[in-house]
């Protein structure tokens, strides 16, 4: 098996006016789960609809386990979808359901039954085959979408937003349900969400699309921690962005003007010049807050307008006392007595601020 | 709004339902009852109980006939219309077609049209081409009409869920024709079957059109017709309360096992 | 659930193909060959017809009609060789016989001289030598009254129908050639000698009479309505209508008034592009024997006087009554013969009883 | 998202062409064979291919034809009418009165009559309302009349025949769309202070007109090419188009007059079908 699930090389497509692809590439390495991310309109359904076969790009190609798929109908693919409806079929059992794909492959009917049983078990659904779609709960029906489309034993399975019409509390569980059965499987996963926190619990690769291009593409951590564009910084988690330009750039280090002063900073990955107008991507947790010592830059100092209590932590928005238009985020302790009104220090370590390129 | 009004407004209500209930059902009482009666009138007043006008229509040959020739168009014309409209459907609901507004305008346009027409229109056209009159003459106009009602029940029906289901079955390996068995007409049975339902109701009833195209294989509808305009006895009672009585039955149980299932469902 | 839906597909499967297998075996009557026949209602009774189809191991399908037009309309929207025997109104034969319909009849074969003379109708239903049709049946439009309700002696005067004595009691047969008839009678005019002039006075009479009518109506409508009450009078009516319900509603009268009345008279005879001319003859001869004529006059739809005088032995003398078998001698000669437009008089008289029905 | 067809292209045009085919050789041929044939005359027994619009004109010459379309229209409304005032309390009580249990069967019940023959139906009534039928007996032996009503054989009894069967057509069409509403309509009109009659005003009936308006112009439709119930009920002392047309194929097998007769027809009814477009979806009805 080659070590390439997927490989998208330029592909291109377009609804009349509207671009939902623009000249995307991208490899799923095997046996690996990968989430598709990015806001409706991003692509990142369409992209999924390519590598499943329900749609034909107008330009580029698609290998599956090195071969090209680009014309081939889903049946004919070694992949299967998971549905954000689940699709599943309303006049047939869960046993039924879930056996379809084996029947369509000329599976005998011990073998298939035999096959859904086992699916069933792998997804926690035991002694349900006799049951329709409808004496499921939403859940459940998740589960039976997800060992329908592993029954065939696909070599990649693809998951549209599959746990988008759960409930919060459910969707955390069957976060982790996946990835552990993706980890029993081995199957090549790749998952289609709108939401950033899922991505980031489940994916070993997140893949942050925008207007039909990819924007970021990594590990959850590098993507959270060094994202590579700005809307990837503000799509991944919270942020705070300060306008900045580079003075000037020696060996490892930048020296950045910005309306809070100047910042004299690591490259942090960046790839930022002399000259360039930067944007400075701040998370909450990063700010210093109080005693800015050590090796924290100053930011000055900012008034807190609100506080939000987000259980572990406070999250304080701020409103910096010379600059308007920097409105840092800032977490702040569980307990404390910081009140809306008060007037405390920002500062941030060189090593947390991501430098990023002023695309606006 | 004070218990009185309350209860003041529902005695209305109840006494309006009341009335509605006895104008819709006071034919049909009427016809029943003097099914029964024992004489040559079926006017008041009754004059004894007696099933011999049940014996004379079960002894008429041409009106089993006809009734048997209602049953064949019903169930031949409503499973073509059945056939027909749900394919049409499937390819307008499913896939890329030029002007399907134009398509789908064309199948429903029959919906707006009398019945008399569109029976003369055929009557005439058969006539120039030299097709005999007969039950099949009748059985296409009756698909005529039940073409556009079967269309549009099962074509409401195709929604993006539906599609999605689809979608899912031919990535599990379908191919289209297995798709159409397996997948989308079992899973729309509740509308494929209302479609039929409503179309054997159509065409067991249809008169005009029948009565332009056959000539010996009569329908029910226009045997009556003819029995009507030869001579007044309670025989005409009879045959409507019959099947008025088979209809009746098929419909309530229908409600309660079909309809019911489909509503837990 | 699942074996709730089986054992559902199961019931439904068991109907339907018990069902199909009941239609399959109804058309139970498989003979061998099948006889098409074009005909008034009265030929539709199983008792006269059962017979015939039992004896020569035939089908005889009936389409029934109510006036010339109709069938001459049927006969159009048809192709030749659907239709093998004919019934038809005996002044209307000349103009099948023109339009090529019929075929002769071996007139040696039928029994021509039992037929009551008045009946024998050389004129329409020969030519040439060669007969066309025979009579099968008469009797006459007039005037059908409740006894008990209207005063016979008013019945006499048929002027009485567009006075206004019996306003809003009357109906009218709807069949615009007797009634036309009637009213030139009423008018003093022949039936036989009709033009187009005679028509605006019948139209005035005729609107006269609408405004004293209930309803017009076709056959069961009118007895419907002079049976149960609704009407006390109607006009057209006579024996072919209170005949068969004499035993129901003895109250139920029918004259002829001194005016005189309509005749009508049946006639039947085998299409020419027929194929079974042999068989389509062999019905004919049937329906005029003596059994044939006595169940032809008492069949269900309405009863009549039998063209065959010979008929009368076979009749009850209950059922002689109420066909008035003895006052026929006096009878026939106060009526006269429907009227017998040509094409043009004929769609004049339809536009005038179109207007007759809206007005 | 997914571009449908692009795909699966195993010929589309088989699915709908067979429909298509049906409706453009059993529906529309017949209907220019009829235009074709409405500017041919009947002369005689010959129909010939004069290409005038003598059959058009005749319409407005001849007073009988034109009032047999007045009396058409001028039924049909009534019915229409009559029949939507009935049936839409009938509807309400169904839908908001019967427990929700019941419900079903109460409309079943409603419609049951609908499984009657039709023609024998239209006969059945001419019976209840004869002179000594049902009604006149019945209000006569309770001594609330002294004659018996003049009511079959009538504008009224064809009237009657017909809103018995619109009535039942349309409380089904109705209570489809009463039940459909969602309840929070009503309680939020309720909560801003609309009392019973303004909400039903306001908000019930705007929402249920569309349904109203389906059921309205299927009442037009069928109630003005029927046949069968003026026939028996109306004792032929006026005629409607329908029976216009029958005399004209039956009694005298004019097709070219029946033809343009039956055109003309089909005319009212594309205008009246375009007042009630407004409204309707038939296709997704």
């Amino acid at each position: 098996m080659s070590a390439t699930a997927v490989d998208v090389k330029n592909v291109t497509h377009r609804y009349e006016a509207f671009t939902a692809l623009a000249d995307v590439s991208l490899t799923v390495p095997t046996g690996s789960y990968t989430v598709f991310l990015g806001p409706s309109g991003s692509g990142k359904t369409t992209l999924l609809s390519v590598i499943g076969g329900f749609l034909v790009p107008q330009a580029g190609s698609v290998l599956i386990n090195g071969a090209d798929m680009t014309a081939v109908p889903p049946a004919k693919r070694p992949t299967t979808t998971v549905f954000q409806d689940y699709a599943l079929f309303p006049h047939m059992t869960i046993g039924a359901n879930v056996a379809f794909g084996l029947r369509m492959r000329g599976i005998g009917s011990k073998e298939r039954m035999r096959r859904a049983h086992e699916m069933l078990e792998l997804v926690g659904l035991k002694g349900s085959e006799a049951k329709r779609p409808h004496e499921l709960s939403g859940g459940q029906r998740q589960r039976v979408a997800l060992a329908r489309a592993l029954a065939v034993e696909p070599s990649v399975l693809l998951l549209d937003e599959p746990l988008g019409a759960l409930d919060l509390k459910l969707r955390r569980q069957m976060q982790a349900e996946l990835k552990a059965i993706q980890r029993e499987v081995g199957t090549s996963f790749v998952h289609v969400t709108h939401d950033q926190e899922e991505a980031m619990a489940i994916g070993d690769t997140i893949v942050v699309m925008s207007h039909g291009r990819i924007e970021d593409m990594g590990t959850p951590e590098r993507v959270y921690l060094k994202p590579a564009t700005l809307f990837a910084a503000g799509f991944m988690g919270q942020s705070s962005f300060l306008k900045g330009k580079v003075r000037w750039r020696t060996g490892g280090r930048l020296d950045i003007e910005t309306p809070v002063g100047r910042l004299p900073l690591p490259l942090n990955g960046s790839g930022a010049d002399t000259g360039d107008d930067v944007v400075l991507s701040i998370r909450p947790e990063h700010f210093v807050v109080g005693a800015v010592e050590g090796a924290a830059l100053s930011l000055g100092s900012a008034t807190v307008e609100d506080m939000t209590f987000a259980g572990a932590h406070h999250l304080a928005v701020m409103r910096h006392e010379t600059v308007d238009s920097f409105r840092p985020m800032v977490q702040m302790p569980q307990t404390g007595e910081t009140t809306p009104g008060t007037t405390v220090a920002l500062g941030v370590l060189p090593e947390d601020v991501v430098i990023l390129k002023d695309d606006s | 709004m004070t218990m009185r009004g309350t209860s003041w407004r529902t005695a209305a209500s109840a006494l309006y339902a009341v009335l509605v209930y006895g104008f819709i059902f006071l034919p049909v009482v009427v016809l029943v009852l003097f099914s029964f009666q024992d004489g040559r009138f079926p006017i008041p007043p009754f004059e004894g109980f007696s099933l011999r006008w049940y014996e004379a229509v079960l002894a008429d040959s041409r009106l089993m006939e006809a009734l048997a020739n209602s049953i064949v168009v019903a169930v031949g014309s409503s499973l073509v219309a059945v056939l027909l409209g749900f394919l049409a459907a499937y390819g307008l609901a499913r896939f890329a077609l030029p002007a399907k507004g134009v398509q789908r305008a064309l199948l429903t346009a029959p919906l707006t049209v009398s019945y008399l027409i569109i029976g003369m229109g055929l009557l005439i056209t058969f006539n120039f081409i030299g097709f005999p009159k007969s039950l099949l003459a009748a059985g296409i106009g009756h698909v005529v009409i039940n073409l556009p009602l079967c269309f549009a029940i099962i074509y409401s029906q195709m929604g993006d869920h539906q599609a999605n289901i689809e979608k899912a079955a031919r990535d599990l390996g379908a191919s289209e024709w297995q798709v159409i068995t397996l997948v989308t007409a079992p899973m729309l049975w509740p509308a494929l079957f209302a479609a039929f339902f409503l179309s054997m109701t159509f065409s067991w009833d249809e008169f005009i059109i029948s009565f332009l195209l056959t000539r010996f294989d009569v329908t029910l509808p226009v045997e009556i017709w003819s029995l009507l305009r030869s001579g007044l006895n309670p025989k005409t009672n009879a045959v409507g309360s019959l099947v008025f009585g088979i209809s009746a039955v098929l419909v309530v149980v229908l409600e309660l096992v079909v309809l019911r299932k489909g509503r837990r469902a | 659930m699942n074996t709730a839906i089986k054992r559902l597909k199961l019931t439904g499967a068991v109907a339907l193909s018990s069902l199909l297998a009941g239609v399959a075996a109804m058309p139970a009557a498989n003979a061998t060959e099948e006889l098409n026949a074009l005909v008034w209602c009265d030929h539709t009774d199983p008792a006269l017809i059962e017979p015939f189809e039992k004896k020569f191991d035939v089908k005889v399908n009936l389409k029934e009609y109510e006036g010339t037009g109709s069938a001459l309309a049927i006969v159009e929207q048809s192709q030749p060789g659907d239709w093998d025997v004919f019934v038809i109104d005996g002044v209307d034969v000349p103009r099948a016989i023109d339009a090529d319909l019929l075929a002769p009849l071996p007139a040696d074969e039928l029994p021509l001289d039992d037929i009551f003379p008045e009946l024998r109708l050389e004129s329409s239903l020969m030519r040439d030598g060669k007969l066309y049709a025979v009579s099968e049946k008469f009797g006459y439009n007039t005037v059908s009254f409740n006894k008990t309700k209207v005063d016979a002696a008013d019945m006499k005067d048929m002027t009485v129908l567009w006075s206004d004595a019996y306003k809003g009691r009357i109906a009218v047969y709807d069949y615009y050639l007797p009634v036309i008839g009637m009213v030139a009678v009423g008018l003093g005019k022949k039936t036989s000698e009709l033009t187009a002039d005679d028509l605006p006075e019948i139209k005035e009479t005729l609107f006269k009479i609408k405004d004293n009518a209930k309803l017009v109506g076709e056959v069961v409508s009118s007895q419907t309505a002079i049976a149960t009450g609704e009407v006390d009078i109607l006009v057209g009516g006579g024996e072919w209508v209170t005949a068969g319900l004499s035993a129901d509603k003895p109250e139920l009268d029918w004259i002829l008034p001194d005016q005189g009345g309509v005749r009508w008279s049946q006639s039947i005879g085998v299409f020419k592009d027929s194929k079974r001319k042999e068989l389509a003859t062999e019905f004919v001869k049937y329906i005029v024997s003596p059994e044939g004529q006595a169940r032809l006059a008492t069949s269900s739809c309405y009863w009549a006087m039998p063209a065959n005088a010979k008929a009368g032995a076979e009749l009850t003398d209950q059922q002689k009554a109420a066909l008035r078998w003895d006052d026929q001698e006096a009878y026939l000669k106060n009526a006269q013969m429907y009227p017998a437009p040509d094409a043009e008089l004929d769609a004049a008289m339809q536009d005038l009883w179109t207007e007759f029905l809206q007005h | 998202m997914a571009a449908r067809g692009q795909r699966f292209d195993l010929g589309p045009w088989g699915f709908v062409a067979p429909a298509l085919l049906w409706t453009a050789a059993f529906f529309v041929a017949p209907f220019v064979v009829m235009a074709v044939v409405s500017l041919w005359e009947r002369i005689g027994t010959d129909l010939v291919a004069s290409w005038s619009f003598a059959n058009y004109l005749k319409f407005f010459e001849r007073g009988h034809f034109l009032e047999a379309m007045l009396n058409s229209l001028e039924v049909t409304v009534i019915v229409t009418v009559t029949s939507i005032l009935l049936a839409y309390p009938f509807a309400w009580i169904i839908a908001e009165k019967v427990p929700p249990r019941l419900q079903r069967m109460a409309l079943v019940l409603a419609i049951l009559p609908f499984w009657t023959s039709y023609v024998v139906r239209s006969y059945s009534w001419l019976l209840v309302l004869a002179n000594n039928g049902i009604i006149n007996e019945t209000l006569l032996s309770i001594g609330l009349i002294a004659e018996p009503l003049d009511l079959a054989n009538s504008r009224t009894a064809t009237v009657i025949g017909f809103v018995h069967f619109f009535v039942m057509l349309l409380t089904l069409t109705i209570y489809a769309n009463l039940v459909q509403l969602s309840p929070n309509y009503r309680k939020a009109a309720a909560d801003l202070g609309a009392g019973p009659l303004s909400t039903f005003w306001f908000v019930v009936l705007p929402l249920t007109l569309p349904g109203i308006m389906v059921g309205a112009f299927l009442t037009f439709v069928l109630c003005i090419g029927d046949y069968i119930t003026p026939q028996v009920l109306g004792g032929n002392n006026e005629l409607l188009m329908p029976q216009v047309i029958m005399l004209q194929i039956g009694r005298r097998a004019d097709f070219p007059t029946a033809s343009a007769l039956a055109i003309l027809l089909m005319i009212v009814v594309t205008i009246a079908y375009l007042g009630f477009a407004r409204w309707i979806r038939l296709e997704r009805a």
